[in-house]
């Protein structure tokens, strides 16, 4: 609930990563850097910062945002999942494994993004085909891999899972 | 990062009007803030606090009245692509909102935000210009519907004075047995050019009215009536066969700007292909088939 | 950006040119100009200029030089200044040549100038669309003015 | 090892050992890196391209509660502020002068980013506006203004010792290359065709812009932390700018979000090694996007190509003269102009060449590496002019070059490595896979186009390979884990030279403390030079083994092997740990290995023989819209001959990354300067290529002959498959709608305007 103090400064509760994260935050403060700096959680990546590259791409309430140019005021009561949400060394997301056996993953620092975006598409079109991949990682830019093994990695993931009870 | 500001989160207009009286130009309002809070990152806008319209109850509606379809300012793309009365009254706005900028922008981005900030390349502005758009302004004195082609009225400029605010915008479904087409054509974040068309037929199989907008091209998206009157009454056939006059009329009347996205006569001619190619997929479709139309770095819906 | 224009004015050389030094009905003239003031007549002046990109307002100090000064022919002058809020140079650099024709003037402007920053990059195109707006506002109100 | 024997980790597409962190999100990059005490540093850049300093007013910046420090140019005469590898004529920070739009002039260090970003608004500064040159064209006027009026002293770098200026211009370096009869061998020729092509500016865009973390101990000692390709090379620049020795300047670098070149040599380690020095604190820079497009960029260029041909299409005479934009500083310019001018004339045998290129100055954001290394730029000339040749004598172009490749040991140039690769391979399988012969759809047109590159010469790669006691292993590299996979592939050597599984193999961080001297990781030597030095330290070290076993069997080392994890011999098995116990004694000690690569100064014209030629073609199959302009790759195949893929997957990684690269400059992406201002320094105006831009087909193959002086054969494939991708569509452009661009990148309304004019030429019967 928003402070009554100046409307400049909010205490918020987060559900990060399924864990409860109560924190005052600034008005002016970006969920990138209250995850970053305040959470400790690194994964989600500042690079274009004008919403473009998608290496800052989270969850909010199950939904891709860029958390480079939104307000972590407006994740208060929310759940924020991040790629440390996804898996972790001894339980892996099928997509985090589907991105390690495809050579999805170069230098790593559009990783976070594209995982966590798939992740958003994959549940809400569980196994999509390439073109749908293609148009959901429109906003998720690498540098490295030209894209066909992520492409890959993604559509495999989705047809593995449909294959899944 | 941002600079510090206060944000107010108002739940009625009455409070919103409050602020903006008390605050003027140091206030602005916010809802999705995908291009504020990029003018304010990058330090070209400096203010005291955001006024926060996401509250305010009934601003994110999108409802039928009568025949018109009301979308609340604080809608989300997201929302106008999945909602189900849209896509029964207006389907190409529910594709067209598909495809605006990619999928973070679509989930957090709001229609009134799009068409209040007034970038000349909106997708949104130039097919609601085809249904009749009216944008809905409230202030403390009242309310007025602005027309939408009137509200535009240059780069990043619109008639909404700073103690408005956009509440909604109003389109007109197009009569039932219209064939429609939005295409999108360009490299960059924003297109460099897009054309909407609605093409009614009668029963005898006629051109009752159509509707054609251009936007991205210059400064602000705009309708052809003179190319509009000149296809009425055509059969579907004449209008295949005539598209490349009237688009090259179309291509006469349109105001281009050069800058990073293109030179200003190749804007001019870009205006003709994609208009006739709009009129051509209108016709097909007008007549019942898909044509299937596929160009290199162009959408499309 | 750069903008050029001719204007024909009802008003001899030696009128128009008593108008261009005439600084409260200049301001009047430049859209965008909220003030100025003569430091050394025909040579330095300061002004403030104001504009609207869109949502983006500018508004900077310029210091003016004359650069070039032929009575009743010829000005250039050079102008510049900074937005600390917004963060943007502004260069400037006006000529205008005038041309007597039986009894009127034919006034040559030749605007150039450059807005460096943020601003300058993002609103590229949007700018030069300004400019040209302002340099045909200028020279409708300069004709006004010249006509009174 | 004798290569006979069967491989059980090299050629295997074992999962990357960096995988698991990058995809939890665990791995760390440098703006990631937090130290106690740490201050954040902002840099205040100059709107100029060319300006005199007049004052810089700091006070109110300096008063502002949680700033530490403003250091401007004239707060670091305490050090040696300039740098730079050809040329020291890099300030740190901008001296009296500022030489293009971005340039760094005052430093803001404060308590939190946000506090240093409110000081740089504060700061003031004064400029005298100078004439400027943003073009090559401007630059190279008689009578220019000139960029650096001063000459700056040479950089560290051997083979640029003989670097030459052209005093009262702004040329900074040329290089010229002669072979056979030059100029005279024209009068023989049946066909001589020239023509003049360019190469737009364009930038990295790695998706991690340039940071570096600086903090000084009581010691003195120096430790940055920092996102560059070669921290050897950095050390030395800082070791010089604050006079202290090597052994007390330490870089360590993470991992890196992607290099491509851009983070070759001292970048940002200056300006945070001065500010932790003058603030006594840890401090950290990290760059914005917009402000890696103001710290590095390739190097434009402007190429004017003349070949000479038989009637037959034997090549006999060449002459390139390119002319490289430097930007305002020359970083590794008059490497670039030397590397890519002295393989202008690709993979072919041309019997009579004349090269010859100038390294430029102008007041725009600073050239660098860039995958390629000046290469791109001269087979955009020659590869598109080779094929109007093929046209103009009516022959297929796939022929043409085939009749004129150089032969498997043939030699380049006298003093150079002779051929390494059987090229022909590679061309016809281009050809098959894209169905050359077969007629392509109606609307589609296709291309190919070749690359052949040096490596650097003379080079130098270190390594030590460690076996614990538990017979587990690391690995000593300075390679940079930049996406490449390197470290993936120096622990696949390690492992299959000791016979162990990959897991047990740690690659450790490159720390020059810690991880042996490396020149760079760049040039697409890593896998080839440091894979060897690697090869040989672990070699080093089953040397050592296989003498403890033979003492302790008492049979001769040479009837002893390794295999799985221990040395084998007909009848007995003893496992690593036995042997080291046996060795040491006790439970513990460890075994070193050593391996060092240094082929030295040789004859070749660079001052040292290539170690090997990376080479690839490339075909494309374009769809044309020509009313618009627009060009689609709907089918691309890249053959590279790498020798032995180490690891396939990693490999095709690379080439479909350098492919998608190459795509960017081919069709969308140009820095544009309007009068010394960078317009689209952003990711929305500036066009990288997106997943949507994947050609529907997009094939990577390899050539795998085992003929390279790498490891197991191999041969470095880093940056072979970027080059050909422009010349190929260029080409399949040039074949589709007979016209002939020469400015990259191919935008739709170029390809538009070039039709139109056509069209207008046919009309008037030209």
């Amino acid at each position: 609930m928003p402070d009554t103090r100046t409307p400049s400064s909010f205490s918020i509760t987060l559900s990060v990563n399924g864990r409860a994260v109560a924190l005052d935050v600034p008005a002016h403060a970006l969920l990138l850097d209250v995850l970053r700096d305040r959470l400790g959680l690194k994964g989600a990546k500042r690079s274009c910062d004008v919403q473009v590259c998608g290496a800052c791409t989270v969850l909010v309430a199950g939904a891709p945002v860029s958390a480079c140019t939104y307000l972590a005021v407006e994740a208060d009561g929310l759940d924020v999942l991040t790629v440390e949400g996804l898996g972790s060394g001894e339980r892996l997301d099928p997509l985090q494994e589907a991105f390690i056996e495809h050579g999805a993953v170069q230098c790593g620092f559009c990783t976070s993004g594209m995982l966590v975006a798939a992740k958003a598409l994959l549940a809400e079109e569980p196994a999509p085909a390439p073109e749908r991949v293609v148009h959901h990682l429109r906003g998720n830019l690498c540098r490295c891999t030209g894209y066909r093994k992520v492409v890959e990695a993604v559509v495999a993931c989705g047809r593995a899972s449909g294959e899944r009870p | 990062m941002l600079p510090p500001f206060a944000l107010y989160r108002p739940s009625s207009l009455a409070e919103v009007a409050d602020l903006l009286a008390a605050h003027r130009r140091d206030a602005a309002l916010y809802a999705g803030g995908t291009e504020l809070l990029l003018l304010l990152k990058e330090g070209l806008l400096r203010v005291q606090c955001l006024v926060d319209v996401k509250r305010v109850p009934g601003l994110a509606e999108i409802a039928a009245e009568g025949e018109v379809l009301r979308i609340g300012a604080t809608a989300r793309h997201r929302t106008v692509e999945r909602s189900a009365l849209v896509r029964a009254r207006c389907p190409l706005v529910a594709d067209v909102a598909r495809h605006v900028a990619n999928v973070r922008v679509r989930n957090v981005g709001t229609v009134g935000g799009n068409l209040a900030f007034a970038d000349p390349h909106s997708d949104l502005a130039t097919l609601y210009l085809t249904l009749d758009g009216m944008v809905r302004l409230w202030s403390r004195a009242g309310e007025r519907d602005v027309a939408l082609e009137e509200f535009l009225r240059g780069p990043y400029e619109t008639a909404r004075e700073e103690d408005e605010v956009l509440t909604a915008v109003r389109v007109r479904p197009w009569p039932a047995g219209t064939a429609g087409v939005y295409l999108k054509f360009g490299l960059y974040e924003r297109p460099t050019l897009g054309v909407a068309l609605a093409v009614s037929v009668d029963a005898r199989g006629r051109v009752a009215a159509a509707r054609l907008a251009v936007g991205c091209v210059g400064p602000r998206p705009r309708r052809f009536p003179a190319v509009e009157a000149e296809a009425r009454g055509q059969t579907l056939g004449e209008l295949a066969a005539d598209a490349e006059r009237l688009a090259r009329a179309a291509a006469e009347g349109v105001d281009t700007t050069s800058d990073t996205h293109g030179s200003a006569d190749y804007k001019r001619d870009m205006t003709r292909v994609f208009v006739r190619r709009a009129l051509r997929i209108v016709a097909a479709r007008a007549g019942g088939q898909e044509p299937h139309a596929r160009y290199p770095h162009t959408i499309v819906v | 950006m750069h903008v050029t224009r001719e204007v024909a004015v009802a008003a001899a050389p030696p009128a128009l040119w008593a108008l261009l030094w005439d600084v409260p009905r200049m301001v009047e003239c430049v859209p965008g100009c909220v003030e100025a003031r003569e430091i050394e007549a025909h040579r330095r002046y300061v002004a403030r200029m104001q504009q609207k990109v869109g949502p983006i307002s500018l508004s900077a100090p310029l210091e003016v030089h004359v650069v070039e000064m032929e009575p009743e022919r010829r000005l250039a002058l050079e102008a510049r200044g900074r937005d600390p809020v917004v963060g943007a140079e502004i260069t400037l650099r006006v000529a205008l040549g005038i041309e007597g024709r039986d009894g009127a003037s034919l006034l040559r402007i030749d605007a150039e100038g450059r807005v460096l920053g943020k601003l300058g990059a993002l609103g590229h195109g949007v700018i030069q669309k300004k400019a040209e707006e302002a340099v045909d506002e200028f020279g409708a109100r300069l004709r006004r003015a010249a006509e009174a | 090892m004798s290569a006979g024997e069967r491989l059980r980790v090299v050629g295997q597409s074992v999962p990357r050992i960096d995988a698991l962190e990058k995809v939890t999100g665990r791995a760390r990059y440098v703006t990631d890196l937090e130290l106690p005490g740490m201050l954040y540093a902002a840099l205040l850049r100059s709107p100029w391209a060319h300006a005199r300093i007049v004052r810089i007013d700091a006070a109110a910046a300096r008063a502002l509660p949680g700033v530490r420090a403003v250091v401007t140019g004239a707060d670091l005469t305490w050090c040696d502020p300039y740098f730079g590898p050809a040329f020291r004529d890099r300030p740190i920070l901008a001296i009296d002068v500022v030489r293009y739009e971005g340039e760094p002039v005052a430093a803001v260090v404060a308590e939190d980013a946000e506090v240093a970003a409110r000081a740089l608004a504060l700061v003031e500064v004064e400029y005298e506006e100078q004439p400027a040159v943003t073009t090559l064209e401007e630059a190279l006027a008689p009578g220019a203004p000139l960029v650096h009026t001063s000459e700056p002293p040479a950089g560290h770098f051997a083979d640029l010792s003989s670097l030459r200026p052209v005093p009262g211009t702004n040329i900074c370096h040329q290089f010229h290359f002669e072979r056979g009869r030059g100029h005279a061998a024209f009068a023989e020729a049946d066909l001589t065709l020239e023509d003049a092509y360019s190469f737009p500016r364009v930038q990295h865009y790695s998706l991690e812009p340039h940071a570096a973390l600086a903090a000084w101990d009581d010691q003195g000692g120096l430790t940055v932390w920092a996102s560059t390709q070669n921290p050897y090379s950095v050390r030395v620049e800082l070791s010089k700018m604050f006079r202290e020795p090597l052994s007390r300047v330490r870089i360590v670098v993470p991992f890196l979000g992607g290099g491509f070149g851009g983070k070759t040599y001292a970048k940002l380690e200056p300006i945070v090694g001065a500010l932790a020095r003058i603030t006594d604190r840890p401090v950290r820079l990290a760059l914005s996007a917009e402000e890696a497009f103001r710290t590095v960029r390739r190097c434009d260029a402007r190429v004017r190509v003349r070949l000479g041909l038989r009637a037959d299409g034997l090549l006999l005479a060449a002459e390139c003269h390119a002319d490289f934009d430097l930007g305002a500083y020359a970083d590794i310019g008059p490497r670039i102009i030397q590397k890519g001018t002295y393989t202008a004339t690709g993979p072919y045998r041309v019997p009579h060449v004349v090269l010859h290129s100038n390294a430029v100055y102008t007041n725009t954001t600073p050239g660098g590496a860039f995958r390629g290394f000046g290469v791109p730029q001269l087979a955009w000339a020659f590869e598109s002019l080779l094929d109007e040749a093929a046209a103009r004598l009516g022959r297929d172009p796939v022929d043409v070059r085939r009749q004129n490749l150089l032969a498997h040991g043939e030699e380049y140039v006298p003093g150079d490595t002779p051929i390494d690769g059987k090229f022909e391979e590679s061309l016809n399988r281009a050809a098959a896979a894209i169905g050359w012969t077969q007629a392509a759809r109606p609307g589609r047109g296709r291309g190919i186009a070749m690359m052949m590159k040096a490596s650097i010469g003379p080079t130098v790669s270190e390594a030590i390979v460690r076996l614990h006691a538990d017979g587990s292993v690391t690995v000593l590299a300075s390679t940079v884990e930049m996406g490449q996979g390197a470290r993936t592939v120096m622990a696949q050597i390690a492992a299959e030279v000791l016979a162990v599984p990959v897991a047990r193999v740690t690659v450790a961080t490159p720390d020059t403390a810690i991880t042996p001297y490396d020149q760079t990781t760049s040039s697409s030597r890593s896998t080839t030079m440091m894979g060897r030095a690697v090869y040989e330290a672990a070699e080093d070290v089953r040397g050592q083994l296989l003498r403890v076993a033979a003492a302790l069997l008492k049979t001769p080392a040479h009837h002893l092997r390794v295999e799985d994890g221990a040395v084998v011999g007909r009848r007995a098995r003893v496992p690593y740990p036995a042997l080291l116990q046996e060795r040491f004694g006790m439970g513990g000690g460890e075994l070193i290995g050593r391996g060092i690569v240094a082929p030295g100064r040789s004859a070749a014209p660079l001052g040292g023989s290539t170690p090997f030629w990376e080479m690839a073609v490339g075909a494309a199959e374009i769809q044309l819209d020509e009313e618009t302009g627009a060009i689609t790759v709907e089918d691309y195949v890249s053959v590279a001959d790498v020798g032995r893929c180490i690891n396939p997957l990693q490999c095709e990684g690379q080439d479909e990354g350098a492919v998608m690269q190459g795509l960017g400059h081919t069709l969308f992406e140009e820095m544009l300067y309007e009068r010394g201002q960078l317009l689209n320094a952003n990711l929305v105006d500036y066009r990288v290529p997106r997943a949507e831009d994947l050609p529907a087909r997009l094939r990577c193959e390899f050539v795998e002959n085992g003929d390279g002086c790498g490891p197991f054969g191999a041969k470095g494939a880093g940056e072979g498959s970027l080059v050909p991708v422009s010349p190929a569509v260029g080409n399949a452009l040039a074949r589709l709608a007979g016209v002939r661009l020469r400015d990259l990148p191919l935008t739709p309304e170029r390809v538009w305007r070039a039709l139109r004019a056509r069209a207008a030429g046919q009309s008037q019967g030209a």
